[in-house]
């Protein structure tokens, strides 16, 4: 599947600024944008991508048991998250690595979870209101419309303060709108009317999966179905995501209601280090896209600006440094402590629980041999 | 001095929610039918007339929904009390309860809780249709994460249904529907108890009967009978099913040395399985007779003209009791 | 909620022919009937209204356990019903008695699952490939979509001959549209394009709750979204209902892909037998729904056209024998056997279920007390 | 004579899958990336370029639109075998497994049968995130109109997902993850023993131990490191959890008079309480100690770098066998 008529795009893939009736009501949230603003949306990209390649390296190296890549869909995740404000919650799935970068995340957690040695890894709260990564598809989707009902009861949407309003963001994948609760999700944020934005990245795969085989229809056309607008945009267009990000946001943090945004995208990596694409996608495809690719459009675009080397060269400095930075941390991680596996199941006292640590601890106590290393 | 008052369990559950949402507004109902409706079962009347349709939510028609939307509103820091209509209709929202509901302090390295209550109308006797008269605790039981009761009386009704709201866990809540009708004393002053004990529900020093739910009444029942053959019976009331107190089930067969389990639902892997094999482990030199579980068969809860041959009577937990006492 | 613009009716209130452009695609269908045929629409609406009125009878002097009444709906589940051939599955929720008359089902069988004797009570092979009755609402629908694609597989749709091609209906509740199952069945119907009417009955009312809770959108728009074509009518329409589900369903069989209806109907009685509307609907709206009864408004499209009193009359009679008839012989009906819970679970052996029969039967003869009857 | 091949489990799997396709074109395969992939685990391999898209289909993704549609597929004639990428998956698809696949066949009176196959990798020992790693056996052993059943060598997979695949009523197949890979022979010719059976994996007269898939190796292991230590261990692979086939655990427990039980699904009404529980009521008086239960913990499945301290491993079954013997 490539980009239809009614796919939203700002900047061109040659990097130029796309100026039409369809893009008037985008362009002038871009034009709100400082030059620094634009700068940082390039720098995460690279901060994004550098993180998402290191991690790629240490689960080849037996850092991580798994690692999940971003590659590709920066700009999808880099444009709505920057169209967040600080008080937004987000839902995330588990490859959104930029929105956590963004929202202050120590991403050292996020190797913590794929290294095995949590379920998840971060509190919202402490962490940009970034929520923990769900392995189950489309599950959080009803988590986030529920809180964004929670929001509404408490009377934080719709008072027409775009600074305190709140809005809640789910990011989900194109073979995750099958699923039930992703469709119960939009039943009951139309219901319930749920300042939320339901942001699909459609990166073309579901492991080895075409979207096809989800939908033979575009899937903005989707949300239309349940009363909730939609579009499509561009999502290797990191201008449009935010744009679009911003304008939805804002709406439904207003009161206006949920809304829908289907960022066409590609998963240029692997979907897991686990994963074999050369089973089932062509090189041509991979190249098409590859030809597209969100973070050198942009670039063209600032360098069209004016930006000049240093600045990139700077980024990439960084981004090394970035990389290494959590490479060291990596390999220094010890393990969690066996009282993990007990301790953290009930928020009170379980009798039951608390004799089989006993156990445990007896156990392992009186037996050297056993347990964690082994 | 306490103030008894005299009420059916659905009256007790319902004055208990109202207590609940006094005392605590971030408390909230959700569910199909139980605004304006107030519940198939009418155990959630008047409450949406009192707290308005904010608290009280009548929902769109979908269980996973339900919990899952609930899940969210628990993240936001409020005490969604969700109502399944019938025991055969929370299996569409197992999803959210197993994997999501049951495993998020975990998932969140014990830094979150998940203060929801799951009510459940479960169990036989009413002559309903399919999946109208199923009894699923044992698939709750078995999952780690959630927390399991059940009343068999109106007073506890009153007190477990408030303390499982008060609960920072997620607390699946088994309401024994075809007791929501009998009347029974209610102390409103004190509960007497915590949530998850096992209870004596009448004294005996010859077989020790233990059940939860619609099954204590049937096993007082037992109990009667068995006293008019000159047999003294102790009857345990369960309440909690996870996590199960097992003091007092394990004091109780060291005097009796004999324990029969009665359960409406399937008897294989069940929590009178459970019960049954840990009894068994812990109580190994004490008991003259093996543990005897009388349960409902291996098959689908049948057609209600077949039910009464389905569900453990005082008759077959007599049974079982002369069997115990054959040892 | 009542009918939109987008409503479709061939019939209007008073009974008078609607000619327009929106009718124009279905009105050839109707113009294909025959006076027998007309009448035959009028004759099962009638016979399933009096099977209607003495189920509720039967259950109020303790006959049945429970009622489900079709009061009201008989239009939408006539004209769909007579849409179809031979030679079609449908799969029911639990209200759509009339369509099991037209299918040939012995309705006594309906009676007997809700005396309680059995949860399903008949096999669609012997029955007009009428399924049984699904009380997990919107469940039904995957299988419906499955046996669709069943019927893909054995190459039994899509030949271009309507007299073999075969088609499923699938027939669910307005409040089933909010269950993730409709929404999957959606999905897969979609991608797998099966020979499958939806049919949704909006009877305005999901027990207590209004149709408004589930969707604020029209709910024939949620096909689209799907990439599946949707339309609304007037489910008090006989004639509509007939043509629209003729042409879906012979467009559907002739390998075009799924379809969806939905069609405005009014829940007359309660729920159920065990049911209170008056705790939650006004007198008022049951008013303006009875003043658009599907029956009375065909009887008079049908004397407009000079049917006289004698048929009305003779339909009348039979109607009456016909209830007469289910009165007698549900009273007649005995208890199901003890072996009923044991030997249907299975198709093989089981040997742990033969040992639990055999122990109760051992029981039942040692104790004569107990068991069914007390 | 017979014909042995050396196969890892995957393999053995994949041949099975093979055979039945070849035999009845009835039989398809349905799931989540089984096609040009192949599966997660490579199981259905070659499958979809030999039979076609048609009959082994990668479906939409949704668990319970998968079992949903494989049940009208059955209705139709079919015979469909469904994969469940993973076992923490299964859940989206718990109500139409419990309500409707199983349920169907005594809903139409006896008079159809639902010929389902669910295949799902099951189990720990692979270091993955979670829900990748759960065992899942009890909520479908505890579900009546269920067959439940789990293979721990090549040759058993080989012969076991034909024969369920052959069976007439709904099977949950379970797959030991961890087991996919080892090698071990496969008899060609012969299954050796029915679906539903109890094997002697080793034969031993002091103790006996019971454990099904992945555990079954841990207990061979646990009887080798026994015998070293001059204690004969007699190791039983339950194979089917639903219907259990019980005589050849009996018969071994009064010869041995000692019984562990060892799974790696959390301990609490699980189909190890359910065995403990029926054994100490059959065996009564053989038991020279009480069943002890090794199994996994009351809490969720640990992260990948805690899950040797949650598996049962051969040292834990050992200790479980030194209290038995102390009694
Ligand atoms: C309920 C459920 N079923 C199956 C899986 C296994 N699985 C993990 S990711 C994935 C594909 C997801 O595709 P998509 O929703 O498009 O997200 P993407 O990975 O492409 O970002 C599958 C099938 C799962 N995690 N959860
Ligand atoms: C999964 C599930 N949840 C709840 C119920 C209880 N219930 C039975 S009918 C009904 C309302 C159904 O409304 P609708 O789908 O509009 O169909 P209608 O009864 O109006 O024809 C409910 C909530 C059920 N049968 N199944
Ligand atoms: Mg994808
Ligand atoms: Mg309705």
């Amino acid at each position: 599947m490539s980009y239809t008529d009614a796919t939203l795009q700002l900047l061109s893939p040659a990097g130029a600024l796309v100026e039409s009736d369809a893009t008037a009501p985008y362009l002038p949230f871009v034009e709100k944008l400082t030059d620094d603003e634009l700068r940082e949306f390039h720098r995460v990209m690279v901060l994004t991508r550098a993180f998402d390649l290191e991690g790629t390296n240490l689960q080849r190296q037996g850092q991580m048991g798994i690692w999940v890549p971003s590659l590709g869909q920066e700009a999808a995740q880099v444009g709505s998250g920057f169209a967040m404000r600080p008080q937004d919650h987000i839902f995330p799935s588990y490859r959104e690595h930029a929105v956590g970068i963004i929202r202050g995340l120590d991403v050292i957690n996020i190797v913590r979870l794929f290294r095995g040695l949590t379920h998840g890894g971060w509190v919202p709260e402490e962490n940009g209101n970034f929520h923990i990564y769900t392995m189950v598809l489309g599950s959080h989707t009803l988590h986030a419309t529920g809180y964004a009902m929670g929001v509404t009861l408490d009377g934080k949407a719709g008072t027409g303060n775009p600074d305190t309003d709140e809005a809640v963001i789910t990011y989900f994948g194109d073979g995750s709108t099958s699923q039930g609760d992703v469709n119960e999700a939009l039943v009951f944020a139309a219901s319930y009317q749920t300042p939320e934005l339901f942001f699909l990245q459609n990166n073309q795969w579901a492991i080895s999966v075409p979207v096809s085989r989800q939908s033979r229809t575009p899937l903005y056309l989707r949300a239309g179905g349940f009363g909730i607008p939609g579009i499509q945009i561009d999502g290797n267009d990191v201008l449009i995501s935010y744009a679009a990000s911003r304008k939805f946001l804002d709406e439904t943090r207003a009161g206006d209601g949920p809304r829908f945004i289907e960022a066409l995208t590609y998963r240029m990596g692997a979907h897991t280090s686990s994963d074999d694409p050369s089973k089932y996608r062509t090189d041509e495809e991979t190249a098409h896209w590859a030809a597209l690719d969100p973070i050198s459009r942009f670039e063209s675009y600032l360098r069209s600006r004016g930006e000049g080397d240093d600045f990139f060269r700077d980024v990439a400095t960084e981004a090394a440094d970035f990389s290494e930075d959590i490479r060291r941390r990596t390999v220094e991680l010890g393990v969690p402590p066996v009282s993990d596996m007990f301790d953290n199941v009930y928020s009170e006292p379980h009798p039951q629980l608390a004799e089989q640590k006993l156990w445990l601890e007896g156990y392992e106590a009186a037996y050297a041999q056993g347990g964690v290393g082994e | 001095m306490s103030a008894l008052e005299s009420l059916p369990m659905a009256k007790a559950l319902n004055a208990g929610l109202r207590k609940a949402m006094q005392d605590n507004d971030k408390v909230l109902m959700m569910g199909e039918d139980i605004g304006p409706l107030g519940g198939v079962f009418r155990v959630t009347e008047g409450l949406q007339a009192e707290f308005g349709d904010r608290r009280v939510m009548d929902t769109p028609l979908a269980e996973s929904g339900i919990v899952g939307t609930a899940i969210g509103l628990a993240m936001r820091g409020y005490r969604p009390v969700c109502e399944i209509q019938f025991d055969g209709f929370v299996f569409p929202a197992f999803d959210q309860i197993t994997t999501q509901l049951a495993k998020l302090t975990n998932r969140h390295e014990g830094r979150i809780s998940m203060p929801v209550v799951i009510r459940i109308p479960y169990g036989g006797h009413i002559g309903a249709v399919e999946h109208h008269q199923e009894s699923p605790e044992a698939y709750f039981a078995h999952t780690p994460g959630l927390r399991v009761v059940s009343p068999s009386t109106p007073h506890d009704a009153y007190w477990m249904i408030q303390e499982a709201i008060l609960s920072d866990d997620p607390v699946i809540f088994l309401e024994p529907k075809s007791r929501y009708w009998p009347k029974g004393d209610v102390d409103l002053e004190a509960s007497g108890r915590p949530l998850h004990s096992t209870a004596v529900a009448r004294e005996g020093t010859e077989v020790t009967l233990l059940g939860h739910g619609a099954m204590v009444s049937v096993l007082l029942q037992a109990a009667d009978l068995a006293a008019d053959e000159g047999t003294s019976v102790e009857v345990l009331d369960l309440r909690s099913l996870s996590p199960i107190d097992y003091d007092p089930i394990l004091e109780s067969v060291r005097k009796t040395g004999r324990l029969v389990i009665a359960q409406e639902a399937p008897g294989s892997v069940s929590v009178g399985s459970e019960i049954a094999a840990t009894v068994a482990e812990r109580a190994f030199y004490s008991l003259e007779a093996p543990v005897l579980r009388v349960s409902g068969f291996d098959a689908p809860f049948p057609p209600a003209k077949l039910e009464t041959l389905y569900l453990p009577d005082a008759d077959r937990v007599l049974e079982a009791v002369d069997r115990a006492l054959a040892y």
